[in-house]
């Protein structure tokens, strides 16, 4: 009778093992975090099982965005469907656009002409700088620093000023297209994005000075939600998070597309603690090194970019694409190094105007997978810290 | 006409004294079977400041109140880490049902 | 509005210091003479058989006035008033000498004093917080600055439909608001704003205010588990777990200042700073100025400030123990906080900046404090008196705001390390230190000199430094971040 | 407060800082770092003592009285002021000073011994708690120097107790460790016991806890024949009692007999800490507090004192032969000093013992750091029959012992004519013989120079002569002890060479008994300086130096006069130091003892271990009985679990015959009873009355049940209803 | 009537209210904010008793220590949100009746006994005439507090520790 304990037998039906009755007692508690919280980057819902302010586990639950991308990408030309590209990561409307045109200019065998290359190029790392500013003012509320955030949005003003100038559009571009991009550089544009190189450059230092190097945010971020290199490539991350783990993957570089392979920079990666003013506290693969890599991304982006404009050339910025482009049989995937990852596009031909399917790999959407892996174990406050340093856009996740 | 004086201290202490053993003796649930007893504990006190004021003229009631609260602070700590430990271990804070001497 | 503002800018300017002056000293003023000629017809008249003070009527007041009572400290030939002048006043000074007149004014201008200071501060939390983010905040309200925004959010709260939610506590729910606002606004009872303002002036004062900060968490709780939802209850839970835990530190480190002055009465503690900046407590030695740090950040935590805003974390718990709060009983809890923030701001004065004296030496003033009327109104503007405490206490809260709008949030656990095993031994060592400190070494000798000194000239170096800072920012529209700038990234 | 006050407090402190420093952050210090914080505070306390000692060397009579500021009030206890100030007076500033010295040196050692010797425990290295433990223990040994009230004496001395709980258990994991760190504790705790009743004495009858005032207030209770001196228990006045429990204290903390069980064990400890706690300091404490209760000892409780230290002497000496570790030999060396000391201090020479202690401290911490240098080269080898030859690997350590060694052995030129200052001796030389000296001077003390030495008393305080006359009672006639404090003593003052002889020769001379042992042998700066620096230290301690010293804080000769005239004669005696009759009389007896001993140590174990073997088997009753320690620990566990047991057999049967007889008849009784009720009246007649009982049983137990339901609730209700009848009966009724 | 004898009856009348609220209330928290009530009221009760430092320490202890201890203890221990636990109706009668003879015969006796009127004397600045008997006259008892509070620091955290997992 020692082991019996009177609680196994009220609640639990006879022959239950007394520790499965213990566990049904513990002070576990179900919570819902999302669609509607502050911190989720949108309708992202996570279900937590906690512990006190312990969670033992995190479910995302997803799909509140969903608007049949894929589905409609069936239904309509590509030319027709690049406009949609811009709503799925709706912060990095140009690299999506631009992903999607590589498959159909591959599935078709167009050639881009030497300037449309170069636009592209100029528009995807702004658009990489204007996502990445987002992502940083909003990891800094989600730690809880709210200065951030408006110091973020302030530069990425002057980027989607470029972009209005450019394409009259400053969230949902439909700017580059099937064959290079739909409309010239404005007139004054490359005197005003040097300016904005010049201007835009020393602030990151200031953003790290602010937040990045802050012992609290420090304390907060580093050694929270490691990734180790070896989950990382199970899960199948990209981009910074990949990154961010310590693997050097960045397909600019190692799988070169566009014109890539004619610039200098660095793949800035995770650096273990102590190593050259890394705080020691970082560990490699923690929320702090995903947050950095991207810090670092944006120094490089302006890097390329200043190579753009002593390279840019003149002539055509779009090839003649007929008015109603036959897709061949066939199937093209291609992946980009999207600004939150690997994005990648599927689209299948069949002799017609319109593909008979298109697929998108969404990186936040692999992303977000390893939310439940890292979720666990952790405190509450550290849940936005690791989601918001996965930085998930649901646009894409959902589509 | 309404004076204050002993009298009406120790009446109100006395009623306090009275709430406070009703509820220890009536309530069920652990947590305010303690509250009775701080109650009780308070008539105790105001009992030794009102004597201190009005009787002695010292301030040994009010050296005894003050450890009297201390202790009270105390004996709640442990208590309340004994009803968690109870709540832990039957699920209940009904005091009714832990009178099975097993655990 | 705005425009007329602009216009004439000076004269406002001056009306208002000169209203200023006048609200600042005119009941004091009055009360001082009421209780003047009380103790003066008592000992000539020898009314007073029981050592208390004879109660006036008007008519004495009015004849006292007049001159026609001779007192023997009645008012020179040239002071005394007219018939209708004189017994006007004595309309006027006749309810100030009984006790019940000056406790409702008492209350009656510290309830007036936290509505406005908490309206005043939310505005200008917003234009901080904006200046400091490269924005403008509010900028339409009332016309110059937005200045009537908060009025207009008061009257919007005011409006909002008072909503309970499926499941509340109605009661209890109703109460928390209260139960929170209450002690914030009692513990401005015992809080002087000079040695003649203050409501009451307890002997455990600054225990009482201390007490009153304790009282207030259980507002917070009870908001908590009334709202039925589980944000919410975090959020009470961790507003429980972080006040009890830093009440510690805190009362270790207001015990520093009360073991060197050996008092809990808030005026004598203020007091005893009057002879300018150098006598400020924190200065007096290493030990008190590391007590004031370690105050200022216990207190941070126990107002529930960014870095330790963890209770309504909004990022995390939606907005804590507030979530399901809307309308006035939201606002109550928000001038709760800011009625906090200003007292721990104007406790740390007191304690340790000097309390209501200015940083001027008190020989500079001392022949203006018994001179003239408009003398002693000057007095009590430029040397002492309840526009510096304010003043002082206004500065702590935008050091305040600043952390708020700079630091990010730190963690739970991290929260409770920091006290636990950081500022508690911190406190108690300081506390050790400052008892062998006062202890062994006359505050005359050499080493209490020279540490003195050099106190001061940190002290004095940090504040200039913090204000010159803030004006530079200011005035420079930039952020001030920019001006430090590491330049190479390290791990580029 | 004073200037050399305020010094010694700083001292006090600096290791507290150090304590508090290491306590919250000694784990972020990590290894060496945490060490060095615990040395920086020693030896600035130190230093602090040397100005002190210079500065308090500069003043004159009236300068010394005036440096000496007023105790703070503590607390009123009971009508009774507890205060709290520094025992400003040479003794204090001379061991302050030794006590900051070894303890100074002992730790830099233990910074280079540690490095070796800490283990690391879930992870993390328990090195810095060792130099917390150590810098605590400085605490609160210097507390104790210069606490001027037995309150704070003693709660000096509890503290003294902890620390060398938490030392000597250090190695917690190691089972024999923490047995030796309770042991230890325990056993002092028997000793306190007795203190803590003394000190209850000491409020009840002179209601004054600071030193001086209850020396003021004995001295007055003997003059007005108060309670203390006219009442009797067992034969023996209440301040014998007082006295003796006072200096039970002492024999637990100085490990005398019977309670001297515990050091031998605590060599468990790290080495260092055998230094420092069980030479320098700790054991010293307990000499130290006899000093300091000196004039509280009547001379019964005196006679006591050399009684128990003549035989804890014997005892530890003769133990000491046979040991084969080399730090127990060390630890039984210790013993057989102290009991030197606390003799010493029962026949009066209350000089001579603090100067043996002072001397002691230096070369016995020596010694014990060598050992450890030892046991750190040797692997931590400590059996001396496994070394030998280390002198080849390790010649600093073995030089520096062997300085400890002639120090302990009493080494020197009996040259009677020069004067003292230019003998040449080491150590024990001087102290020793002057113990043996004051004791023949005890025993034999009547045939000597009475004149010279009332001269003598009469220069150095003239004062006596005068208040003695005021007092009016003649001191009492001096009774002489029994031969036997003397004449042991000086048997043992020849066995001590002997052993510590055979310790170092067979650890340091001859072949090398173990290659391994011997392979492995090496020294390191790092814990050699502290025995070069030691080692200077006893030949400089040696030399007078400290004498004067201790000398002019002795006790007023007249408090002691009063009531024990040879204790006084004895103490003035040597107070101007004989050089005259008993003196020369013991030069010739022990001036070369040590060349006795260490010829026949070198005789027998010159060429290694056959001889003493043959020795031991020749004398094998004996040398059971030496090895075994006089069955010491047996006895204690005979006594205390046999007493347990034997008080178990006889509760046992109690029960078994007298209870469960009972029981049993009652049983048997009944049983016949009922047979009889159930065969005569239960068959036929009453079973419907018996089941109408039974019901109505069963219904009556329901009842009486009902309020027994352990709802705590309805108890206070029952309470409740209680006060509630008692009250309202006093109301209306 | 004077200012003092106002304040006591209406204090007296927050303090025997929030003292029956307390015996009403069904729902704990609320016993709670009653306890809280009472407690403040005697809290007040103090000041008019001149025992300032009494009222101010009840503030700082029991109100802002052991009723948050309390309400904590609550949030803890009520997860079950509003299980109520009634009363039994036996014990509740016994109860009252046992409990109104006991305040109606200590009010009797209070009423009759002689309390001979000694003029209430004004403790001059009781604080530091409290610290002086504290570390004076009760300084065993003081030191025993101390000790007291360790061994339940230890103790609680002891107690309140979660379960090892076997």
């Amino acid at each position: 009778m020692s082991d019996t304990d009177i609680h196994s037998q009220r609640e639990a039906p006879p022959g239950t093992a007394p520790a499965a009755a213990r566990e049904l007692r513990t002070e576990e508690m179900l919570v819902n975090m999302g669609p509607q919280h502050p911190s989720t980057h949108g309708v992202l819902r996570l279900m937590l099982r906690t512990d006190g302010e312990l969670i033992l586990e995190a479910i995302p639950h997803i799909g509140y965005l969903h608007r049949c991308a894929e589905k409609i990408g069936e239904n309509v030309t590509p030319v027709q469907f690049v406009p949609m590209t811009d709503r799925l990561d709706y912060l990095t409307g140009m690299n999506n656009n631009h992903g999607f045109s590589l498959a159909v200019e591959k599935l078709c065998g167009l050639e881009v002409p030497e300037r449309g290359h170069y636009i592209r190029v100029i528009m995807c790392e702004l658009n990489r700088i204007a996502s990445h500013l987002v992502s940083f003012g909003c990891y800094g509320m989600d730690i809880g620093a709210f200065t951030p955030f408006l110091y973020g949005f302030r530069e990425r003003e002057y980027i989607l000023d470029l972009f209005e100038a450019t394409c009259g559009a400053r969230l949902t571009y439909n700017y580059l297209t099937i064959g290079g991009a739909s409309l010239d550089l404005p007139e004054g544009f490359v005197e005003r994005l040097a300016w904005f190189l010049d201007y835009f450059e020393p602030k990151i230092d200031e953003y790290n000075n602010l937040l990045s190097f802050n012992y609290i945010f420090i304390k907060r971020t580093a050694n929270v939600g490691v990734i180790s290199a070896a989950d990382a490539l199970a899960y199948g991350l990209t981009g910074p998070c990949l990154r961010g783990s310590g693997v050097k993957w960045d397909l600019r570089r190692c799988v070169p597309y566009e014109i890539y392979d004619r610039f200098e920079f660095d793949i800035p990666v995770g650096v273990p603690g102590g190593n050259a003013g890394i705080p020691p506290e970082v560990v490699v693969g923690d929320s702090w090194s995903r947050y950095y890599v991207r810090m670092l991304e944006m120094k490089q982006s302006v890097r390329i970019l200043r190579q753009c404009l002593k390279q840019l050339a003149g002539g055509e910025f779009r090839a003649k694409v007929p008015r109603t482009l036959k897709l061949p049989a066939g199937e093209v995937y291609l992946e980009v190094e999207g600004v939150r990852g690997q994005l990648g596009f599927l689209v299948v031909g069949e002799n017609k105007p319109i593909p008979r399917r298109v697929k998108i790999r969404g990186p936040s959407f692999c992303n977000l997978c390893i939310v439940p892996h890292v979720c666990r174990q952790v405190l509450l406050a550290d849940v936005p810290a690791i989601v918001g340093s996965i930085d998930v856009v649901m646009g894409e996740v959902d589509r | 006409m309404l004076t204050v004086g002993l009298t009406q201290y120790l009446v109100l202490a006395a009623f306090l004294f009275c709430c406070g053993l009703f509820v220890m003796t009536t309530k069920r649930n652990a947590v305010g079977i303690l509250i009775g007893v701080e109650l009780v504990l308070n008539a105790a006190c105001l009992n030794l400041v009102a004597f201190s004021r009005y009787r002695v003229g010292t301030i040994d009631g009010q050296i005894a109140t003050l450890f009297i609260i201390v202790l009270a602070a105390a004996e709640a700590a442990v208590a309340i880490a004994i009803f968690v430990n109870y709540y832990r271990t039957l699920a209940t804070i009904d005091v009714d049902k832990g009178d099975e001497l097993r655990g | 509005m705005g425009s007329i503002l602009r216009k004439v800018a000076l004269p406002i300017f001056l009306i208002g210091v000169a209203a200023i002056m006048g609200i600042a000293w005119a009941p004091a003023l009055l009360c001082g003479t009421v209780d003047s000629m009380r103790d003066d017809l008592g000992t000539w008249y020898k009314w007073d058989l029981r050592g208390e003070r004879p109660t006036l009527t008007v008519g004495n007041i009015r004849q006292y006035l007049e001159g026609s009572i001779e007192g023997q400290f009645a008012p020179a030939a040239h002071v005394r008033f007219g018939h209708s002048t004189a017994v006007a006043f004595a309309y006027v000074l006749w309810p100030l000498q009984f006790r019940i007149t000056r406790d409702v004014l008492a209350v009656v201008g510290v309830v007036g004093f936290v509505s406005l200071f908490a309206m005043f501060a939310i505005w200008w939390e917003r234009k901080v917080a904006a200046r400091m983010q490269s924005r403008l905040g509010p900028m339409r309200v009332g016309g110059w600055h937005g200045w009537a925004q908060s009025l207009a959010d008061g009257l919007k709260l005011l409006q909002k439909e008072d909503i309970f939610i499926e499941g509340a506590d109605r009661p209890l729910f109703r109460m928390a608001a209260y139960v929170a606002f209450v002690p914030a606004l009692g513990l401005f009872i015992a809080l002087p704003f000079s040695a003649a303002w203050i409501a009451r002036d307890l002997d455990v004062g600054l225990i009482f205010i201390f007490a009153m900060f304790g009282v207030g968490v259980l507002g917070v709780l009870i908001a908590g588990w009334a709202s039925n939802n589980k944000w919410s209850m975090f959020g009470a839970m961790r507003e429980a777990c972080q006040m009890i835990s830093y009440e510690i530190p805190l009362g270790f480190a207001l015990l520093v200042p009360i073991m060197t002055v050996g008092t809990l009465r808030l005026t004598t503690i203020g007091d005893l700073q009057s002879g300018g900046f150098q006598t400020w407590l924190a200065f007096r030695n290493p030990f008190l100025l590391a007590a004031a740090l370690l105050f200022f950040i216990a207190a941070l935590a126990s107002c529930k400030r960014a870095p330790f805003d963890l209770p309504e974390a909004e990022s995390e718990l939606v907005a804590g123990f507030h979530t399901e709060y809307s309308g006035f009983r939201w606002a109550l809890f928000f001038f709760a906080e800011y009625a906090e923030m200003f007292a721990a701001g104007a406790l740390a004065a007191i304690l340790f900046f000097g309390a209501w004296h200015s940083p001027l030496p008190a020989a500079w003033g001392e022949s203006w404090r018994h001179g003239p009327l408009w003398q002693q109104a000057l007095h009590g503007v430029v040397f002492s008196g309840p526009l510096w405490l304010i003043g002082k206490g206004i500065f702590f809260v935008y050091v305040q705001m600043w952390l708020r709008w700079t630091l990010p949030r730190i963690r739970l656990d991290q929260v409770m390390y920091a006290c636990v095993q950081v500022m508690l031994p911190l406190a108690m060592l300081v506390l050790l230190a400052n008892t062998f400190w006062e202890w062994l070494v006359p505050s005359r000798s050499v080493l209490g000199m020279a540490a003195n000194a050099v106190c001061t000239a940190v002290g004095a170096v940090a504040v200039l430094a913090i204000i010159g800072i803030s004006i530079y920012g200011f005035v420079n529209r930039r952020r001030l971040v920019g001006t430090l700038v590491v330049k190479h990234l390290p791990g580029a | 407060m004073s200037t050399i006050e305020l010094l010694l407090v700083t001292g006090v402190l600096l290791p507290l800082a150090s304590f508090v420093l290491l306590a919250f952050v000694g784990s972020k210090l990590g290894k060496p770092a945490s060490g060095w914080v615990a040395v920086l505070a020693m030896a600035a306390s130190c230093v602090l003592a040397a100005v002190a000692l210079m500065q308090w060397q500069g003043l004159d009579a009236a300068g010394r009285a005036a440096a000496r500021s007023a105790p703070v009030l503590w607390a009123t206890l009971g009508g009774m002021p507890i205060k709290f100030g520094v025992n400003l007076d040479s003794l204090t500033l001379i061991m302050f000073f030794m006590v900051t010295f070894v303890s100074t040196w002992i730790f830099v050692f233990s910074v280079g011994y540690m490095a070796g010797h800490s283990d690391e425990i879930d992870g993390v290295s328990k090195f810095h708690r060792f130099f917390t433990y150590l810098s605590l223990f400085g605490f609160s040994m210097l507390l104790l120097v210069i606490a001027d009230s037995l309150l704070l004496l003693f709660i000096a001395w509890e503290l003294v107790g902890v620390c060398s709980y938490l030392l000597i258990g250090y190695y917690f994991h190691k089972k024999s460790a923490s047995d030796a760190g309770i042991k230890a504790f325990v056993t002092n705790r028997v000793g306190d016991f007795g203190f803590i009743i003394g000190l209850g004495m000491v409020v009840l009858f002179l209601g004054d806890l600071s030193l001086a005032g209850a020396a003021e207030r004995f001295h007055h209770e003997f003059t007005a024949g108060g309670p203390l001196f006219s009442r009797t228990f067992c034969g023996l006045s209440l301040a014998t009692w007082m006295g003796m429990l006072l200096f039970c204290g002492a024999i637990g903390k100085s490990a005398q007999f019977p309670l001297h069980v515990w050091l031998p064990d605590a060599m468990e400890g790290p080495t260092p800490v055998s230094a420092l706690i069980h030479a320098a300091t700790m054991v010293a404490a307990g000499v130290y507090l006899t000093a300091r209760i000196f004039v509280l000892l009547t001379p019964e409780a005196q006679q006591f004192v050399a009684i128990i230290g003549c035989i804890t002497l014997t005892l530890a000496a003769l133990v000491a032969i046979v040991q084969t570790d080399i730090k127990k030999v060390l630890a039984y060396s210790t013993i057989s000093q102290l009991g030197y000391m606390m003799l010493a201090m029962g026949v009066g020479a209350w000089i001579a013992a603090l100067f043996h202690l002072l001397a002691h401290a230096f070369f016995k911490a020596l010694m014990f750091l060598g050992s450890g240098q030892v046991i750190e080269g040797c692997h931590h080898e400590q059996d001396i029959r496994k070394m030998g030859g280390l002198i080849r690997k390790m010649p600093v350590t073995g030089l520096t012992f062997l300085v400890g060694v002639l120090a302990i052995a009493g080494a020197g030129i009996p040259a009677l004519w020069m004067p003292n200052h230019m003998k040449l001796g080491l150590g024990g030389y001087f102290s020793k013989d002057e113990i043996l000296a004051v004791a023949w001077h005890r025993v034999y003390g009547e045939n000597h120079g009475e004149n010279e030495v009332a001269a003598g008393a009469e220069i150095q305080n003239p004062k006596s002569k005068i208040e003695n006359a005021t007092v009016g009672t003649p001191p009492p006639e001096p009774r002489p002890l029994s031969p036997l404090l003397f004449w042991i003593p000086v048997l043992m003052a020849y066995v001590t060479p002997f052993y510590m002889m055979r310790c170092w020769w067979l650890t340091f001379m001859g072949k090398p008994r173990d290659r391994h042992v011997h392979e492995h042998a090496h020294e390191s700066p790092l814990m050699y300086v502290p025995l070069v620096v030691l080692a200077l230290g006893t030949f400089v301690s040696s030399y007078y130096l400290f004498r004067p010293l201790v000398a002019a804080a002795a006790p007023h000769p007249f408090l002691t006069a009063s009531y024990d005239g040879a204790a006084a004669e004895a103490a003035e005696a040597h107070a101007t130091m004989i050089s005259h009759g008993a003196h020369a009389a013991l030069a010739t007896r022990v001036g070369l003892a040590f060349v006795v001993g260490f010829v026949l140590a070198w005789l027998i174990y010159r060429k290694g271990l056959a001889v003493g073997e043959k020795l031991a088997a020749a004398l094998k009753p004996v040398y059971t009985v030496l090895v075994h320690k006089f069955y010491f620990d047996e006895l204690y566990g005979l006594v205390l679990i046999g007493g347990t047991m034997a008080l178990n057999a006889v509760s046992y049967a109690f029960d078994k015959f007298v209870v469960d007889g009972l029981v049993n008849l009652a049983a048997f009784v009944t049983e016949r009873l009922s047979w009889f009720s159930g065969m005569i009246v239960d068959q036929g007649v009453v079973d419907g009355a018996v089941n109408g009982v039974g019901r109505g049983t069963w219904s009556l137990g329901g009842l009486v049940r009902s309020p027994q339901v352990g709802r705590i609730r309805n108890y206070i209700l029952f309470a409740a209803t209680g006060v509630a009848v008692v009250v309202v009966w006093i109301a209306f009724v | 009537m004077s200012g003092e004898v106002l304040a006591f009856y209406l204090l007296a009348a927050l303090a025997a209210g929030s003292a029956l609220g307390c015996v009403i209330a069904t729902n704990i928290v609320r016993m709670a904010m009653c306890l809280l009530g009472t407690l403040g009221a005697v809290a007040l009760l103090y000041f008019l008793l001149s025992a300032n430092f009494l009222a101010v320490i009840q503030l700082v202890v029991y109100a802002g220590g052991t009723l948050i201890l309390i309400v904590f203890g609550i949030m803890v221990t009520s997860r079950t949100y509003g299980e109520k636990l009634k009363p039994r109706t036996s014990e509740a009668l016994i109860g009252t009746i046992v409990v109104l003879a006991l305040f109606a015969g200590l009010v009797a006796i209070l009423l009759r006994a002689p309390w001979t009127p000694v003029a209430p004397t004004e403790p001059s600045n009781s604080v530091a005439q409290i610290g002086q008997e504290l570390l004076g006259t009760y300084l065993v008892p003081f030191e025993l507090a101390s000790v007291l509070l360790l061994a339940v620091m230890i103790g609680a955290a002891y107690l309140a520790q979660p379960a090892k997992k076997e």
